[in-house]
């Protein structure tokens, strides 16, 4: 082949740029929904709070 | 009201949409994953071009991500309005995760031109006036992340870059069109034009099947950007919200 | 002319301010909003003068009995915080200016610029510019400008802070003359403005319910 | 309108010195470049047009990020913003004052920055004219991001950013128009046209766009 | 102090300044010079370090005007004349971290934009090392002119005359400096030196100016 | 310590504001300054703060009994109608950056930040951005300011202007501490501000008399 290098060059480049962005995106949804998790846990939640505005508490 | 547009609106709902998007996406990833399999299988068993020798292939990422670089754009334009218009909180979401993943295509165009640019044209860089507006696409999409970074209001961020994602979009014609307004170094259109394709069927076949299976990640990866958004987005909230309670119980 | 506010709600950033708040004001009427701090005066003014998008609801001007109606921001004048005048320019310039590129709203017509600067009681200096004033002196004349251009609804953020004993009289002898010629008139204060029949709307701050579906 | 028209002006002369400061920072530009090229005189005068444009675009960028964040500061925009007058309209007009404040002493000066550069009479001319009828283009599209630089505490650099895309194509223009009129192939007509249309367009977009953001960053 | 570098640094990067900004602020600028002066490589390798050069000079004037002002609008300008630390300090120290938000990017970024402007390694070494050097002397000038600006309500003028033709010698020697190092027959080090001393007097006297117009200002 | 002015005048501009005010505070001493818009009272505080510089007179902090003394600006905290507060950072980063910026004054010692804020009665929201505050928490935060670094003297310009009633006690609370710890206050201001036992400097203005060659 010829110019084999500039080939795989760009194929390599593009994977690692490709799979970079997988990554993130990946890691980054793992990452908040992890810290959903912990507000949940926290006891803070979504609906609830309406609840809690009332008389009691 | 309008049925159809009430129908979309409920299904345009983010609780909905997380669902819905939760069910697809495995479907998603899984046929994009197939789809590079054979476009990669394709792009490295096809014949070379005599002239231009192996370094085709480089046309089989480069051209793919090159449409996407400005389909992304496109999409991106099409939120804007959708925050413009009908100040739809799932259209701002869009924008906002789909400029990194913009960013990222345009990268990967302008680096496997330079890399098909230094064999065929002697050079890795040019100004001429494709090349340049490339590379002037990727500069807005870096403005436009650091836009959304430099505000913490996320509507109003939202609006914002709405606006000026409407205002850059005459770049994307000037992308299209500069080949043929400005004679360059730079190859013209050869598939996507007005009579039909010119290119040799040897090369369309694998160049078809990788520009599918990168639209294909680009949803895959566009749907799983706006889910953390959402996320994000309500993560934030929830957190105010604790505050101003703890807040409020110190504060008669 | 009357001023109808219907199940206004309004956020600031993504949380919730205050939801259902309705008033109506008829000519000649005048509405004290009154509240602890960050309770959502502020906010609330902001959305009746059109500055800031409610969630829900509307505020709206109407006339001849409803057969009409107009954005409350186009009949209005604000006054908020800030003094909007331009601290290089004088005062005359100032006032000039804002008389020039309001305008009178229909049915009305502003003093002219000595007249108003007399008015707020500080005829002598309006050749100074605005930046050499003290704090007392721009406020007056930030009011001076309500009287330089007709406005039906005048939407004050607390008007008087910083005006000494004599000025919050003459204030309020102001919004009485205003209120008497069928203007209307809200405000926001922590002070008593010695308004008489004024209504009263206490801002209690919202108990941060979550309502939207992404908040 | 022409009371605006008249404080921008008045403001933007005796507090923010723009006139002046765009024409030195112009002067800085073109004094520095033969540094680079060398005392070619031939090559000076063949890229002069090129300079003294790319010079007027980043001295048109000094003010702009100030436009409305001056504004907003002193309460001014909330009144703006709540008169019947369109909001399209007041952002008109202040351009047009920020223009002819920081932008027209520009084309002024370029004569006179021409002839540093060794340009002929005739490039002299093309050069003003082009100028003339370009530079409002940049305004325009600057507005929109001096707008969108309002939210923004600061937004100096980022409001060039922004911009500085958008002003591409005026700058193409604007520099093949001035050299058409010197080489004798290439008409001066065409894109002269191309940059009037381009003007207009922003003129019509700019606004527009500003007007958007104003309403949308509005709290 | 280092509190007051810390902040002073937050607040460009959060305000829309920032390392990024400043590099995307400089792509930008280089990207819109071929549009100008064409695709001719040659030339934009000779013009080269002129360019980079009028980009830093450029970045710094965009912001460094509110260096001052912006402390004053919000009244923290008042405490901070009051303190017992001597105000040169203060005003050393907000320059410093305005070169590093600012200036310091820029420097870092400098070898890639040498590589679009088709420069050579010695070139854009020596444009990095001259920048490196010399953009402080930008920044303490500049910080003299914002704290005039401050002192002087409608001194907006008078800082443009007097930033700029004091930063021309700045921008001179970098710009010759960095053509010596390529050009065989000029040497390096004498404009070099000169520009290190350049800086160096302006480190001293650019804050002693700040401080003396800032008490003088103050009412 | 003492705060010691003596035979002040200042001028704005080139007209004379006041002349020959002279006043002592001992530890514990509050002063309050009133009079009407423009008489001169933010004008003084900003001498003795050193942020103006008088046409005549001195202002000084005074240490053991004359033999020592420093000019007032070293010793004082100014809180002006501005609040020195960036907009921009959170409340945290704001307090955290005077807290280190201007340091103890020697025999004292601020409080923490979270403390400070609860004095104001604003403790939980301390990690919102500034400017997301009301005018009533902003000006609460500038007080928090006030704590967080020791300064024996305080020099308050109309502190409680957009203040709701609560903030009010609040600040008196504030202040009456202060001064039981040995501290000083002036503040210039046109409500009552609910200090005890607070000496009265009532601002007059200077009529304008010809005193110099020129003015
Ligand atoms: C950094 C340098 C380059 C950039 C930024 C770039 C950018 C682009 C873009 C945006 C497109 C899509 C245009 C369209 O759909 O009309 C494209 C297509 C294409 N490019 Fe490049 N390109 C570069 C270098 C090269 C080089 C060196 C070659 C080959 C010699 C090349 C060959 C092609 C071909 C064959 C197409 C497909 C045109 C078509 O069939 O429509 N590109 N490029
Ligand atoms: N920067 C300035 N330049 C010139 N004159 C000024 C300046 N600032 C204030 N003045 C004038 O000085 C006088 C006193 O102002 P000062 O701000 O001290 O009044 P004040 O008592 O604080 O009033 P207020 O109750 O309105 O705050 C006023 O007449 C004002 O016009
Ligand atoms: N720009 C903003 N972004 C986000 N939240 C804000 C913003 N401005 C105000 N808020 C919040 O909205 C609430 C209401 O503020 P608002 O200014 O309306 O109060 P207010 O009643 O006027 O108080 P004050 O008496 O202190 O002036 C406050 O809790 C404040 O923290
Ligand atoms: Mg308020
Ligand atoms: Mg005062």
């Amino acid at each position: 082949m010829s110019h084999a290098f500039y080939i795989y060059f760009s194929y390599g480049i593009s994977a690692v740029i490709v799979l970079a962005l997988i990554a993130w995106v990946w890691l980054d949804g793992r990452a908040r929904q992890a810290e959903l998790k912990a507000l949940e846990a926290a006891g803070i939640r979504r609906r609830s709070a309406a609840g809690v505005s009332g008389a009691s508490e | 009201m309008n049925l159809a547009l009430s129908k979309f609106s409920e299904l345009a709902n983010p609780t909905r949409f997380l669902a819905l998007s939760g069910r697809i996406l495995p479907w998603l990833a899984g046929l994009t994953s197939l789809l590079f399999v054979v476009g990669l299988y394709m792009s490295f068993t096809t014949e070379g071009d005599y002239q231009q020798g192996d370094t085709v292939r480089i046309m089989y990422v480069h051209v793919p991500a090159a449409w996407l670089a400005m389909m992304c754009y496109s999409v991106m334009a099409i939120s804007a309005i959708g925050t413009l218009v009908w100040r739809h909180p799932l259209a701002d979401v869009s924008h906002k995760a789909a400029a990194p993943l913009g960013a990222a295509f345009t990268l990967i165009s302008l680096i496997t031109g330079s890399l098909w640019g230094k064999p065929m044209w002697g050079t890795w860089w040019v100004w001429d006036a494709r090349l340049t507006s490339v590379f002037v696409l990727f500069l807005m999409y870096l403005g436009l992340i650091a836009l959304n970074r430099a505000m913490d209001d996320a509507s109003k961020a939202a609006r914002l870059s709405a606006v000026l994602i409407l205002v850059g979009f005459v770049n994307i014609p000037i992308i299209k069109f500069s080949v043929e307004w400005w004679n360059t170094l730079h190859q013209p259109a050869s598939v996507i034009r007005m009579d039909g394709p010119t290119i040799d069927p040897e090369f369309l076949w694998p160049l078809l099947v990788m520009a599918i299976a990168f639209t294909f990640l680009f949803f895959t990866l566009h749907l799983m950007a706006m889910r953390n958004e959402i996320w994000r987005r309500r993560i934030a909230t929830q957190r105010r919200m604790a505050a101003r309670m703890a807040g409020q119980e110190v504060s008669p | 002319m009357r001023l109808v506010a219907e199940n206004l709600a309004a956020k600031r950033g993504e949380d919730l301010i205050f939801v259902n708040v309705s008033f109506q004001l008829a000519a000649g009427e005048a509405m004290v909003l009154t509240g602890r701090n960050g309770s959502g005066k502020s906010t609330l003014l902001r959305v009746v003068a059109g500055l800031l998008r409610p969630e829900r609801g509307r505020v709206e001007a109407v006339f001849r009995d409803g057969r009409e109606s107009r954005p409350a921001r186009e009949v209005s004048h604000y006054l908020g915080h800030r003094n909007a005048m331009k601290q290089e320019l004088t005062v005359i310039e100032n006032l000039a200016f804002w008389q020039a590129y309001l305008g009178d709203f229909e049915g009305g017509e502003g003093r002219s610029i000595a007249a108003a600067a007399d008015a707020v009681g500080l005829g002598g200096i309006t050749h100074l510019p605005f930046g050499y004033l003290s704090a007392g002196q721009q406020r007056r004349f930030a009011m001076a400008k309500l009287l330089v251009a007709h406005r039906p609804v005048w939407i004050l953020d607390e008007p008087t802070a910083a005006l000494d004993a004599s000025a919050d009289q003459m204030f309020a002898g102001l919004v009485h003359e205003h209120l008497a010629n069928g203007g209307i008139a809200i405000a926001a204060t922590h002070q008593p403005l010695g308004l008489k029949d004024a209504k009263t709307l206490v801002m209690k701050g919202f108990e941060y319910r979550e309502t939207g579906e992404m908040a | 309108m022409i009371a605006l028209f008249l404080r921008d002006l008045k403001l933007s002369v005796r507090a923010g010195g723009g006139a002046l400061i765009g024409v030195l920072f112009f002067m800085t530009v073109v004094a520095v470049i033969p540094f680079g090229v060398g005392p070619d005189l031939n090559l000076l005068s063949r890229i002069g047009p090129a300079i003294v444009w790319i010079g007027a675009l980043l001295a048109a960028l000094l003010g702009l990020d100030r436009l409305f964040q001056a504004e907003r500061d002193d309460g001014s925009l909330d009144l703006i913003l709540m008169q019947e007058t369109p909001l399209v309209l007041t952002v008109f007009v202040k351009c047009l004052a920020h223009w002819v404040a920081t932008s027209l002493p520009l084309v002024i000066a370029s004569p006179l920055l021409g002839l540093f550069m060794n340009m002929n009479e005739v490039a002299i001319g093309a050069v003003m004219l082009t100028l003339l009828v370009g530079s409002p283009a940049i305004t325009f599209i600057g507005a929109a991001g001096a707008a969108v630089a309002v939210a923004l505490p600061r937004g100096g650099l980022l409001v060039s950013i922004l911009v500085l895309p958008l002003a591409i194509p005026v700058l193409i223009f604007g520099v093949s128009a001035s050299y058409a009129a010197v080489e004798d192939p290439a008409p001066f007509l065409p894109p002269f046209l191309f940059l009037i249309a381009i003007t207009l367009f922003f003129a019509v977009i700019g606004p527009l766009a500003a007007a958007l953001a104003l309403r949308s960053s509005s709290d």
